[in-house]
């Protein structure tokens, strides 16, 4: 689907809420260029910015509050464009220019 | 039940007057409310705001779950409480209040925790059901019963300076129906709890005031919305009451939005403070509510599934209302 | 203003505590709550459940101005009444109310309307001003005096099924003032009232409780925030207390954002439910703020500008709080 | 700007707020497809989208609620992409595929 060349790059915007901010430096937005594919060709996917996130913008060292097992952990939504990425496929979906993905920690407190 | 025809009294209709003549309501939705009961399970920082709107909107019957006893440290939140029922039964000070407010709605006291054992019994009795409570187990327990008895749910949660809230399995329908769209449980929504090292609640991890009071008049915004609307009844049930303009997947909300509200206290509000998050509708592999679910209400009751150790280990905190 | 270094009392650590351990709040934030004051316009529908959450939140001096009575219509809505105070003046029933939550702050009742004559001299003895009335004369009067006295004013408004939020002169800058970016005032963003037969007011038009409740209980989630963090004051008088991340002008608010809810009966909560829409800064033209405004509290005190003709010739209701 | 032919059209969504629905036959959210450009062969502006509004899509009689002298009564904003109307040129702005017009009534209840 993707026509993408070696060296394009693809600029999302990646929001976090719910607490998990406070993992990223206590800022909530973030805009993020992704190579448009992968080390093998392939158009980049949510899997690749989850790498991503994780190697190059977590300041926190408590990885296993965003990561677990290599997915992300129960307890946290997953949104593209504001919906839930269950109705996108997940982290098979490969990223579009402009995409904005929204990780929210779900809440228990009332 | 009965009297769904009766006139309003000249009580009624001064102290519901200003509710009745906005467009859509009326005294048909004003005679819905009076004719409704809703169960309220938390007396805390989500249970005060929203009980006070749903008692203040006339609904007939209005009981409240908790087994805390108020604090002085519930008091910057949970504002239908006071200084001098500090010791009192979170549920016996609600009451006191809200009957101050509107003495004319039925209200019901259960002075304990909502558990397996009394879950099914005391939902049973209402219409609708509001998640006010404040851990995961209770949270996961109170979505099975409702799917089980065929109850809406309006639940919300709030900790620190976040907010979310969403309206779930409303309209009801049987377990196990998958094949025309059906509005999703909170396990549709939200599969598995986090583990407990990343879930805070609002005593560990504190909570401001007007976020979850922001949330907890929501959910009786909602609440009011659907009994007064009918929502969560077949469209047939409903009438022509409603307005033009809406799908009806719109009004059935088979397909809910999880609001989520992001307070800042460093920041003015801007276009990501409050936010809709399209939620799929009800799964076909839910283990509570999707095809071949094997939960039943006598499997809660004798402690099948453990929702203590589904949610990590943990027991419920011993002051588990907020 | 004295004894901001001071310790917090036991009592006042336990019943902050919750929202003391917020990130971004802590013992320095509830310092500046304890030493602030609000003033807040209209204790009905968006009056009662902000003063609530601005009462517990444990700032130190609250004043609160009504010229109404409780009646029966106004207890859906306006939840820190009582059934038993109808025909109390609101400012006493309001203030019952708060008492009974929290003891600490200091309450002062202003029991009569806000007027051209009285306003400059009430506004002045507070930091920070909610406007909670119910018509287009007072709220102009109230952004005016604002203006002059140089006060973050937040704002709300409701009717029916809609509400709208903002903040408006925060940071305060002297009037006139255009070669930097500065705050709108009410003007600013509403340059002309609606003609009165398109004014709608909650009496004549009717209000979901639910709707006014959230957008009060926002007026005080923005009162909380802008005092703690100070975002009323100066870069150099709030310190290094501010989070990483929002720009300077998110926080000082030059170029706010207006809310607005939109509930809807017979709808689900969606993406359209709560809308944030930018508005500008001070406009130069601006008949209040702007260059060469000729507005002054003298001018206002005797009667110019004419309020109640500017806003079509009707004077503010008997009635006047919602 | 616009190099829009003379058969083109532009489909804008147009939103109703804050009691304003109720004069548009109480819908909130219309798709609203102009010509991109007016008999003069101009690209098409907010004041061209007003008048199509009052004489397409209004069945209120009562114009004089949503239109005074020919300009938007006072008492409503104007949202473009929501945005202030102020902030983008008023009535002279020059409409956009895709753009979001959102009217909505000033309140004053409370
Ligand atoms: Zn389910
Ligand atoms: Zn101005």
């Amino acid at each position: 689907m993707s026509a993408a060349k070696n060296n394009d790059t693809i600029d999302i915007t990646v929001d976090f809420s719910g607490g998990l901010e406070m993992l990223f430096d206590n800022k909530r937005r973030y805009s993020v260029s992704l190579p448009a594919v992968d080390g093998s060709g392939k158009p980049v996917t949510m899997a690749f910015l989850i790498d991503h996130l994780c190697t190059h913008l977590m300041k926190d060292p408590r990885v296993d509050l965003f990561v677990l097992d290599k997915h992300i952990r129960p307890g946290i939504l997953v949104l593209i464009n504001d919906a839930d990425w269950e109705l996108e496929g997940e982290e098979a979906y490969e990223l579009q220019p402009r995409d904005n993905i929204l990780f929210v920690s779900t809440l228990h407190g009332g | 039940p009965n009297g769904s025809d009766r006139r309003l009294t000249d009580e009624e209709f001064e102290r519901y007057s200003r509710q009745m003549i906005v467009p859509g309501m009326g005294k048909h939705g004003q005679l819905r409310l009076i004719n409704s009961s809703v169960l309220i399970i938390g007396a805390g920082g989500l249970g005060c705001p929203a009980a006070q709107y749903i008692a203040g909107a006339g609904i007939g019957t209005i009981g409240i779950v908790d087994g805390d006893v108020v604090e002085p440290s519930n008091l910057h939140r949970q504002v239908a409480h006071a200084t001098s029922r500090i010791g009192m039964a979170k549920v016996d000070s609600l009451i006191t209040h809200l009957r101050s407010l509107n003495p004319l709605p039925t209200y019901i006291a259960h002075p304990f925790h909502l558990t397996a054992q009394n879950g099914a019994d005391i939902l049973s009795r209402y219409d609708l059901i509001l998640d006010c409570t404040d851990n995961p187990a209770t949270r996961y327990l109170i979505s099975d019963l409702c799917v089980l008895l065929q109850k809406p749910l309006v639940s919300a949660a709030s900790v620190q300076t976040s907010g979310q809230l969403i309206v779930l399995n409303c309209p009801p329908s049987p377990q196990g129906v998958v094949d025309r769209p059906c509005a999703p449980c909170y396990r549709c929504c939200f599969r598995k709890p986090p583990p407990p090292s990343a879930n805070l609640s609002c005593g560990e991890a504190g909570i401001m005031g007007p976020v979850v009071g922001m949330m907890g008049v929501a959910q009786a915004g909602e609440a009011i919305k659907i009994l007064a609307s009918a929502l969560h009844l077949p469209q047939d049930a409903r009438g022509a009451s409603g307005a033009s303009g809406a799908s009806d997947a719109e009004r059935h909300l088979t397909h809910p939005h999880l609001l989520i509200y992001s307070y800042d206290l460093a920041s003015a509000i801007g276009p990501y403070t409050f936010r809709a998050l399209r939620m799929g509708g009800r799964k076909r592999s839910c283990f509570a509510c999707g095809e071949g679910s094997t939960l039943t209400l006598e499997g809660i009751r004798s402690g099948n599934p453990d929702y203590v150790q589904f949610c990590g280990g943990l027991a419920p905190p011993p002051h588990a209302g907020l």
